[in-house]
This record gives C-alpha cells, structure tokens and sequence, in this order.
C-alpha cells in the first residue's frame, strides 16, 4: 500500500470508464447528438432570422448543455450498479470518495468534454462573435464538470430506485439553475458589451466548492442507496 | 479472527433471523446453510459492511469493521450472486482493473494464465457479453486467484453455473485458501467437498 | 444489378442452365471482379462524352446562364440514389427471405455508394439552389425526402457495423432498407404531391425544343456513366465483403497464398 | 384457442405493460418532465416577445414532443429484452405483431397521450390562439402514436447492441422528419390562416400506414434481435 | 415426437457444435450435458426457435418448426437462464401474466396454490425485486404446474439456485410431466435424479 496507491487507483477507474466508453462509443456520442439535434432544431422552429438567433444563442446553447448533461447522468452509476462492479469498487481499499472522483472525471471527459469543444461550432451558426464565443465555451468548461460533480449526488442518491429519472431530475434541476444563470449570464454579459469576470468567477467558485464536496457527497449517497 | 456477536437481519420489516453469532478463527471455513430466502446473502453482505445489522456487532481482530473501514476492505474478498464484470470488456481487462484496484501484482501475462487455468484460455480476449453463463462465473471467480493476502473471502454461491470440473477446481482454491491460514465464508446449495483445517456450519432459519 | 445471374445463367452444365452457379460467392468473387473492371471502363468512356456534351455541346441556357451546367451532376446522381435504394432493399429482401448469403452481401455492398450518390444529389442541388433560389436548403418535400434518404443509407450502414454477427447484422438491415423503400416514391412524386419550389419534370424545364434535346442526351449519357460506375464500385466492394466474410474458408485461403506467390 | 383469444393476449401485455407504469410512475412522469422542461426552458433563452414566442410555439411544441418521444424510445423493449421475458413473449402462441403492438399501445398511452393532453396548456403559455390549440392537439393525436409505432421498429433493430442509444436516433429522426413537418405545417398552417385539412389528412394516412406496418415490422427486428 | 437432424451451431465465428441429431418420443426425457460455453443454451434456443441453426432441421411430430409458428409455440415451455419476470410485479402479477399470455385455465386462487406449493406463500404479493436468487427462480417454475398440457418442456438449468428440498420438489414435477407422456429437454451442472420413462442423455464439446 504504497503512497501512489490512491492515485493508482484513481488513474484505474478512470482508464476503466474511459475504455468502457471507447467501447460503447455511440452511447456517448448520443449525448452529443442530443445536444446538436436540440440546438439545430430551434432555428428550425423560429426562423432564419440572424439578429434573433444570436440573441437567442446563448441561452439556447447553455439550455441545451444542461439537458444533455442531465440526461447523461442517469448512466454514470446504472451500469455499474446493475452488474455488482459498484459493490466491489464500494468494497475496493480506497477512499470511496477518490473512486467516484475519478468516475465523474470520466463522464465528464466524455461527455461534457465534446460538448465544450462543439459549443462554439454551433454558435458560429448562430452567428455569435468572436469574443462571445470565447466566453461561451470558458463558461461551459468551469460550467460543465460542476454539472457532472452536483449530477454525480443526484444520480447515487436515486440509484435503483422506482422512477430514479424523475426524482433526478427533481434533485438535480434546482441546483442546476445557479450555473444556468452564471454561465448564460456570461456570455450575454460579453454580447451586451460588458465583461464576463464577474459571471465566470461565480461559476469558479461554484466548480471549487463542488470539486471539494461533491464526490464525497456521492460516496456517502451511493453507500446508502446499496444497503 | 472473525466474530459476530448477536446479529440479527430485517429486510421489509420481516426478521430474518436474530441472534446470530461465530467466532473464526484463522483457517476456518464457515458454509452458511439455509433455504432459499432464509438471509444468507443478507448475512454475508453484513460481514462485508455493505448491509447494516439491525443489531449486533462484526469485529475483525477485536475491532468494529465499520471503524476500520480500508483496513477491513484491504482483508476482504466479497463475491456476490452478481459477477461484477462489465459485459463489454473482456475476461482479461476485467481482471485486470479489479486485481489493480484491489493493489494486487498483477500483470497480463499473469491475468492471462490465471484465466487460462480456469478453463478460459480461449475466451480472454472476447467481450464477455458473448460468454456463457458458466464462463462469466469463471471470470469472476479468477480473481480468488490473485488474493491469497486477503485473509476473509466472502464468497455467496462460488459454484453456481459452474460444470463438474470447474466445482472441483474452485473448491481446490478454496480449500488451498484455508489450509493458508485464511478464513471463508460460503453459502452454496450444492454438495460440494472443501476440505478446511476447521470448519463450521451455520444454519439460518427455522 | 441482377446481371450477375444472367451471366451465370448461360453456363451451362450438361445442357442444364445453372442459375446458381454463380450464386455462390465462391464463384461470384472472380467473376464480379473480371465484370468490375469493364464497367470502369464504359463509365469512363462515357462520363468523357457526357462531360464533353455538358461543357462544350449543350448551350448556355438563357435564364440560369452557365450555372445550369450543374443537372448534368446533379440528375444522375439523384436518380441513382433513388434507383440504388430500391436494388439494396431488393437485395435485403430476397436474403431475409432465401437466406441467401451473396444477396445480402450485394446489399451492403450498394449501401455506401448510394449513401455518396445521395450525398451528391443534396450537394448539387444545394449549390445550384444558392444562385437559383437564394439559398441553399429550404424544407420541401423533395429536399427532405432527399435527406431522410441518406439518412436512410447512413441508418443502414451504421446498424450493420453495429452487429458484430454478419447474418444477424444482415437480417437487420434488411428490416430498415424495406421499411425505407416507403420514401423512395415519396422523392420521386412529392414534385407532384406538393406544389414545391424544386422543378417537376424536365419537359417544364424546356426553353426550346433543341436546346431540350442535348441537353436530354447529355444528361442520358451522363446518367449512363453513373450507372456503370455505381456497378463497378459495388462489384468491388462486395469482392471485399466476400472475402472478409469467406476468410475462414479454404478458397480465400488459396487465393491469398496465390496472390503471395504471384507477387 | 377460441377466437377471442388473440385479443385476450392484446388485453393482457396491454394490462401488463400499464400496470407496470404505474409502479415505476416516475419513469413515466419522466418523458412529461422532459417535454415540460424543454418547452419551458426555451422563452428564458429567447426573451419573452409574445410576438415571437407566438411564431416558434408550434415548431418548439412539435420538436419538444419528438424528442421526449424518442427519448423514452429507448425502455419500449430494453427492459423485457433484459429480464428474459421478451423471449416469452416472441415463444407466446399468438402471432407477435399484435403483442408488439400492445407494447407500443401501452407506450403510447402512458408517454405519448399525456403529452398531447399536456401541450395544449403549454400553448397557452406561448400565447397561440384557440383554434391553433385545437391543431395542435389534433396533430399531436395523430402524430405522436406514429411516432411510438416507427420508434418501436428502430427499437426493436437496435435492442441489445452497443451504443443503441445513438443508433436508434439515426435510424429513427430520418423517419420522424415528415410527422414533424406535417405536424408543425398543420398548426403552422392554422396560425396562418389556412386550413390545417391537408397536412392533417397526411398525418391521418402516416398513421393508418405505420398501424399496420409498424408492429410486423417490429416483430420481425425482435425476433432477429434476439438470436 | 422432437427430431433434430444434423444440428450445427456457430457463434462469433466459432462452430460449437455440428452433426447434433437425435429423436425424442413421448416420455423422454434429454438430459444435454457437457462443459460450461459447450453450447448447451444454444442448442436449447435453436429447439425452441429463438435461434436458428446454420444447418440442419427441428421437426415436430414430422413438421419443420419454423413452419408451425403458433402451433408448435402452444406445445412448447421453455425456461431459460433468465428468469423472465418483471421485478416491478408481484409474484403473482408475473405467475398471471405469463400464464393468460399461455392461454392456460388460471385463477388468481389457482396461481396462489401453486406459489404456495414452491413455498413463496409469503411472500406472493411482494414485488419480486425485494426476493432473494432462490426464491426468484420459483416464481420463474412456478409457471411449470400449469403446462401439464404443453408437450414438450425445455428447460436451461432449472436448478439453479434452489434449495435442497426446492430442487426435490421441481424434479418431481419434471418426473410427473414425463410419466404423462411429455418430452424434457434439460441441463443442469447439478446431480439431480429426474425419474424419467426414457431417459437420452447427449454430450456436447470434445
Ligand atoms: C439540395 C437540394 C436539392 C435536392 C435534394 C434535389 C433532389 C432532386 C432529386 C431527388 C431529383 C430526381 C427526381 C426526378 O427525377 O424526378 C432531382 C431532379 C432535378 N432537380 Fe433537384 N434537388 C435539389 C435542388 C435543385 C435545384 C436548386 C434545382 C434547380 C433549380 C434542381 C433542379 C432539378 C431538375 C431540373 C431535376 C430534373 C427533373 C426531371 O427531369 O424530372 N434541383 N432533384
Ligand atoms: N423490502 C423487502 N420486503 C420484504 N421482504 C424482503 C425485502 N427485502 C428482502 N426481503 C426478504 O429478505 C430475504 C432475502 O434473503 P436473502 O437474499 O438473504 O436470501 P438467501 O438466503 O440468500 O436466499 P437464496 O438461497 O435464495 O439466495 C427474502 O426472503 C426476501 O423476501
Ligand atoms: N459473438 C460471439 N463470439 C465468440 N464466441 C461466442 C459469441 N457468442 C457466443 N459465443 C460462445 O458461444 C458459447 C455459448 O455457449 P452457451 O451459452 O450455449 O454455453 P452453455 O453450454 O450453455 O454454457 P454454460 O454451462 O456456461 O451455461 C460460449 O463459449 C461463448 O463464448
Ligand atoms: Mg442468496
Ligand atoms: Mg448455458
């Protein structure tokens, strides 16, 4: 039990879920074509008109991240609860909390990640500017992984129970909405001209807090929920 | 050494039994017996710390093993009814990122001849979405392999689904297992002959 | 697409016509190969004309200019994505039904360049669009047929690679390109069914009547080459569907240790 | 085997398949949520024009309930497919379609009907006028079992595969492209002005042709599904 | 009368068997044996139609099986690794359902008699989620005491999980199903004694 075993062990996980997801590469990739679908398709159902778009963008793009991100989270620990591999990693020698770390970590590798880096694709097609689209895809990527750790709570806590989509999206949907509101709230501030420091700060903070709090939260949440 | 003291188990406001109590001592293997539905799972994830007693205590070496958390899960190998292997990886990789998160040396040469001893040599590279029921076991179970250090295996239904020859070679690692001085606790509904320095048996419901 | 059976009809056993003879892909792999490499050829032979008649025969057209020039693409490529559909779907079908293993193997094989004659047909029609409508896409029955039929090829090519058993993966993808063909008459008549801003039938095209005949004759031949190309790509390919799916078998065995020796 | 018989096997997975909606309520309550949250979300992202909320509301409506339709695609079979009694299902002696088809009648009763009843009030939000509701609800009626029953043979191909997730949304929004645009055109139509009789009427003969294609069609991607 | 001619298996490239044949009248039971991933389940799957062979042919009383349909699904019970109930229902819910999806004479009277006859009288109306392995598995052969009318019972290791006296009680009732002229095909990894009439036993694998 050397000094690295934790890291060892961290480094496991994630390489596991990292693989896992290479295999079923396309559930992941469902995520991402969620996002897109729901981002293309509203152009469909306004119109074509360019001004409205770009006014639209930002919340779209940031509404849509958000429901992507929440459905993803129904994955995180369903699988691994189904086939008994939670209970051996809830049994493994190692601090739970650094185990779920490194599974978030990993949903949000695949998942939040490619969300980030297409975000300002999509918002070309919106039209945004240059510095818009900056701001865009920073606040996503301080946005997202807070995302993924307060999701990761919501998902242990609702693991296996009758209807855990819902109660899910029930617990998770209130504390969401801070980060909705920093994150959107950034990229308009930039689009109306004013700097974003005081939005993407909030949302750093917001990631730190979570950063500290969040996996350990879950560990506590997913013990209950196997008993 | 192993000691329950007064354990007692309810699931959806039935008592499944109360009471209940052991002391093993190093090489003992303890087959819990009991008709379907009596607790014996209930029991042994007890014993892992993955269910709370309704009353009672588990102490391992004199301590409580809620209060000694990484130390106890460091001693401990739980095999439960599931297999805990993911169906889209294969026999080898499986083995591998359980015995490294269990921090045993481990190499693929290793996994692959430890698989290949259970009968599996054929199948370590295939997903083991596409293996037979009997062959999942196998996976699972190859993982005893690699945690002779482990001085508790916890092990509910070793034998399900397993053919003749793969019960007799669990049953050989088991009982090589105890003869090491390492305590196991079973349940199986199988006859099955696992020879044990010391042995114990505990029946659970009327 | 079905002329592989004919070609093995008239081998004759003892006076016997032997259909199946080449219905074994054992058989079918050397002959689909010799009948690839003609096709290219009468497809080259024949895009040369066609070309030659769009560019330097058929005249400027009086409304659209020089940017006309584009049918001689854009006709071909969508009546084969159409016309291919409807081969797969066949092919699909009489392997779900006979369990034929080379029809099914034809079907896949079509898919992908089906998939890239859709693909042409939207390219086309959307740069012409630009200068003809004032903008690349519009939602119109056409257009959106047009779509959902590289979709539909795309759909069909995914949920094969999807299957890792080829005979489940071909009895899957069977029940999709059936379920598809729906859409073929679909593209082909919405002109009809809905008033659309794309053009109905070429006659409504016709400025005058000689300008209408090369340019007709072009786009036939143009059509032509397609078509001859389409059947050398899909010979080619279901020769590699062949072999990857008979690596097991001796013949594949042989004939890769011939290739070695040749080399 | 008398002749009521196939209808008594209708009746039963039918009865079967609600009664367990009801015990996992959530799951259903779920795809509502979805569509709710979706719709709603939307005026925060664009402003609240009345105006132009008016103008997306039949385009947001329709996409809104194409993808909560798609979404809760993916448990029509996967949960019988998992626990073994789809295979009971396919050995059943009754011709399969029909037991296919009561799945996806259950389906459409617990995921698409609620949807419909709920859409109308979620117009209301948008400002839409009374005889564009009654549209809207009318190509929701017509257009939302469609979209069950060509989900149901995208289901059925995809079940058991890796990454069905995305496969199904590929192979399906292809065919969900006309329901949507007749749908939204009929309310669109409506808003407009003109009559909603002809795209109504396409919607009427979609469903007519998926009634009684669809459910054969699916039987026959189960049974090949499951070898 | 169950015939097989010439059956041959491929699964993931590989041919698990081939030239598998044998005739089954009345009466007999088919004990199929052989190793874990020997093709067992397999060959199980193709007698029932869920998986179709990539040669030969299955006939029932003279008539190709993939011609019958309905008919020969009517004769037929098959019971696989899975258990095939929805853990959402009670047990009864699922005894119910399974049975009216049979079409046997069944009311709710009736199925709490044959729950309780397998020893889940307590536990009928829980959701069969909250049931332990065992107990699961009897729900699962529950559905066996009504299809005394089904001709032919293919069943995948029916003893999985059960008890002692569980695994006494259901090889009765494969004994009685025989006696009255129905044909059993099954396997199990278990020394179960199933009075049988006729009894052939088939090896799979090398
Ligand atoms: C992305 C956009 C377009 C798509 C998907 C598309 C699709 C098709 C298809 C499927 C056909 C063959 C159907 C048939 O033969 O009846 C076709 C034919 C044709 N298209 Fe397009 N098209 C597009 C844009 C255009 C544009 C912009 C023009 C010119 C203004 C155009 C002019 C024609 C003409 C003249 C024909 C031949 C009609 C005939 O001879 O019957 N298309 N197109
Ligand atoms: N929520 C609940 N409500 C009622 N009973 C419950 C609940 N949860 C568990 N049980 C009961 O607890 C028992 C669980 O027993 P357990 O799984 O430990 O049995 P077991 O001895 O391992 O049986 P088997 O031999 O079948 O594996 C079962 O009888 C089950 O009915
Ligand atoms: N896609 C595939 N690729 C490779 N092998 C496969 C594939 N699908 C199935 N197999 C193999 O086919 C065999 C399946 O056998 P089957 O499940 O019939 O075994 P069994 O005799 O029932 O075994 P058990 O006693 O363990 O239940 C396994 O050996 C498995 O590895
Ligand atoms: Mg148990
Ligand atoms: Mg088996």
């Amino acid at each position: 039990m050397s000094a690295s075993a934790p890291l060892a062990a961290f480094a496991c996980v994630l390489r596991r879920d990292l693989l896992l997801a290479l295999r079923r590469r396309s559930d992941v990739a469902t995520t991402l074509f969620f996002f897109v679908i729901v981002v293309t398709l509203f152009p469909l159902g306004v119109g074509p008109e360019m001004s409205l778009l770009r006014t639209m963008a930002p919340g779209v793009l940031w509404v849509a991240a958000l429901l992507a991100s929440m459905l993803a989270l129904g994955r995180l620990f369903a699988g691994d609860y189904a086939d008994g591999t939670l209970e051996q990693l809830v049994l493994a020698p190692h601090p739970l909390g650094l185990l779920v770390g490194a599974k978030i970590a990993a949903h949000w590798l695949v998942t939040g990640l490619p969300l980030v880096l297409l975000a300002p694709l999509l918002g070309l097609a919106f039209d945004m500017r240059a510095e818009a689209l900056g701001t865009l895809t920073l606040s996503l990527l301080l946005g997202t992984p807070t995302l993924g750790l307060i999701g990761a709570i919501g998902a242990a806590l609702t693991l296996g129970l009758r209807g855990a989509g819902l109660l899910l999206s029930l617990l998770v949907l209130p504390l969401y909405i801070p980060v909705l509101i920093f994150g959107a709230g950034a990229v308009e501030a930039v689009a109306g001209g004013l700097g974003p420091g005081a939005h993407l700060s909030v949302l750093g903070a917001l990631l730190v807090l979570a950063l500290f709090f969040a996996p350990w939260a879950a560990a506590l949440a997913l013990r209950i929920s196997l008993e | 050494m192993l000691v329950a003291n007064g354990l007692e188990c309810v699931r959806g406001g039935r008592r499944l039994f109360r009471a209940v109590g052991f002391e093993l001592d190093p090489g003992t293997a303890l087959e819990v017996q009991g008709a379907n539905g009596s607790g014996k799972t209930s029991l042994l994830r007890m014993l892992c710390g993955l269910l709370a007693p309704a009353a009672g205590e588990i102490l391992w070496n004199g301590a409580d093993i809620r209060t000694l958390g990484e130390a106890y899960r460091g001693e401990l190998v739980y095999l439960g009814h599931q297999n805990a292997i993911k169906d889209d990886l294969s026999a080898l990789e499986n083995l591998l990122v359980s015995e490294t998160l269990a921090e045993s040396a481990v190499t693929p040469a290793a996994a692959r001849d430890s698989l290949a001893r259970l009968g599996l040599a054929g199948c370590a590279d295939l997903p083991t979405r596409v293996l037979s029921q009997g062959q999942k076991r196998r996976v699972a179970l190859a993982r005893l392999l690699f945690r002779e250090r482990c001085r508790l295996w916890v092990l509910d239904e070793p034998f399900v689904a397993l053919d003749q020859q793969a019960v007799r070679e669990i049953a050989a690692i088991i009982a090589a297992q105890l003869g090491g001085g390492g305590i196991v606790v079973y349940t199986t509904h199988q006859e099955v002959a696992v020879a044990a320095p010391r042995r114990t048996e505990l029946r659970l419901g009327r | 697409m079905d002329r592989h059976i004919r070609v093995g009809a008239r081998r004759r056993v003892r006076g016997a016509i032997n259909l199946y003879y080449y219905a074994a892909p054992r058989t079918f792999y050397p002959l689909a190969g010799r009948m690839a490499r003609v096709f290219y050829a009468v497809a080259v032979v024949l895009g040369a004309i066609g070309l030659y008649i769009a560019f330097f025969v058929a005249p400027t057209d009086a409304q659209q200019g020089e940017g006309y020039r584009i049918i001689f693409l854009h006709v071909p490529a969508a009546w084969m994505s159409m016309f291919l559909y409807v081969v797969m779907a066949f092919w699909a079908a009489v392997g779900l039904a006979f369990n034929t293993r080379l029809s099914s193997m034809m079907a896949q094989a079509i898919a992908p360049t089906g998939a890239w004659m859709a693909f042409l047909a939207l390219w086309t029609g959307a740069l012409w669009g630009k200068p003809m409508w004032g903008t690349w896409w519009v939602w119109d029955a056409r257009l959106t047929s047009e779509l959902i039929l590289l979709f539909l090829y795309l759909g069909f090519m995914a949920l094969q690679a999807a299957i890792d058993d080829p005979r489940r993966a071909d009895r899957a993808g069977a029940v999709l390109a059936i379920v598809g063909v729906v859409n073929v008459p679909i593209i082909y008549f919405s002109v009809q069914w809905w008033n659309t801003l794309h053009q109905g039938a070429s006659v409504s095209l016709t400025r005058s009547p000689s300008m209408a005949a090369t340019m007709l004759w072009g786009m036939l031949v143009m059509a032509l080459a397609f078509w001859m190309y389409c059947l050398g790509a899909t010979l080619t390919r279901v020769r590699a569907i062949i072999l990857e799916r008979e690596r097991r078998s001796d013949w594949a065995h042989e004939l890769a240790l011939g290739k070695e020796r040749d080399a």
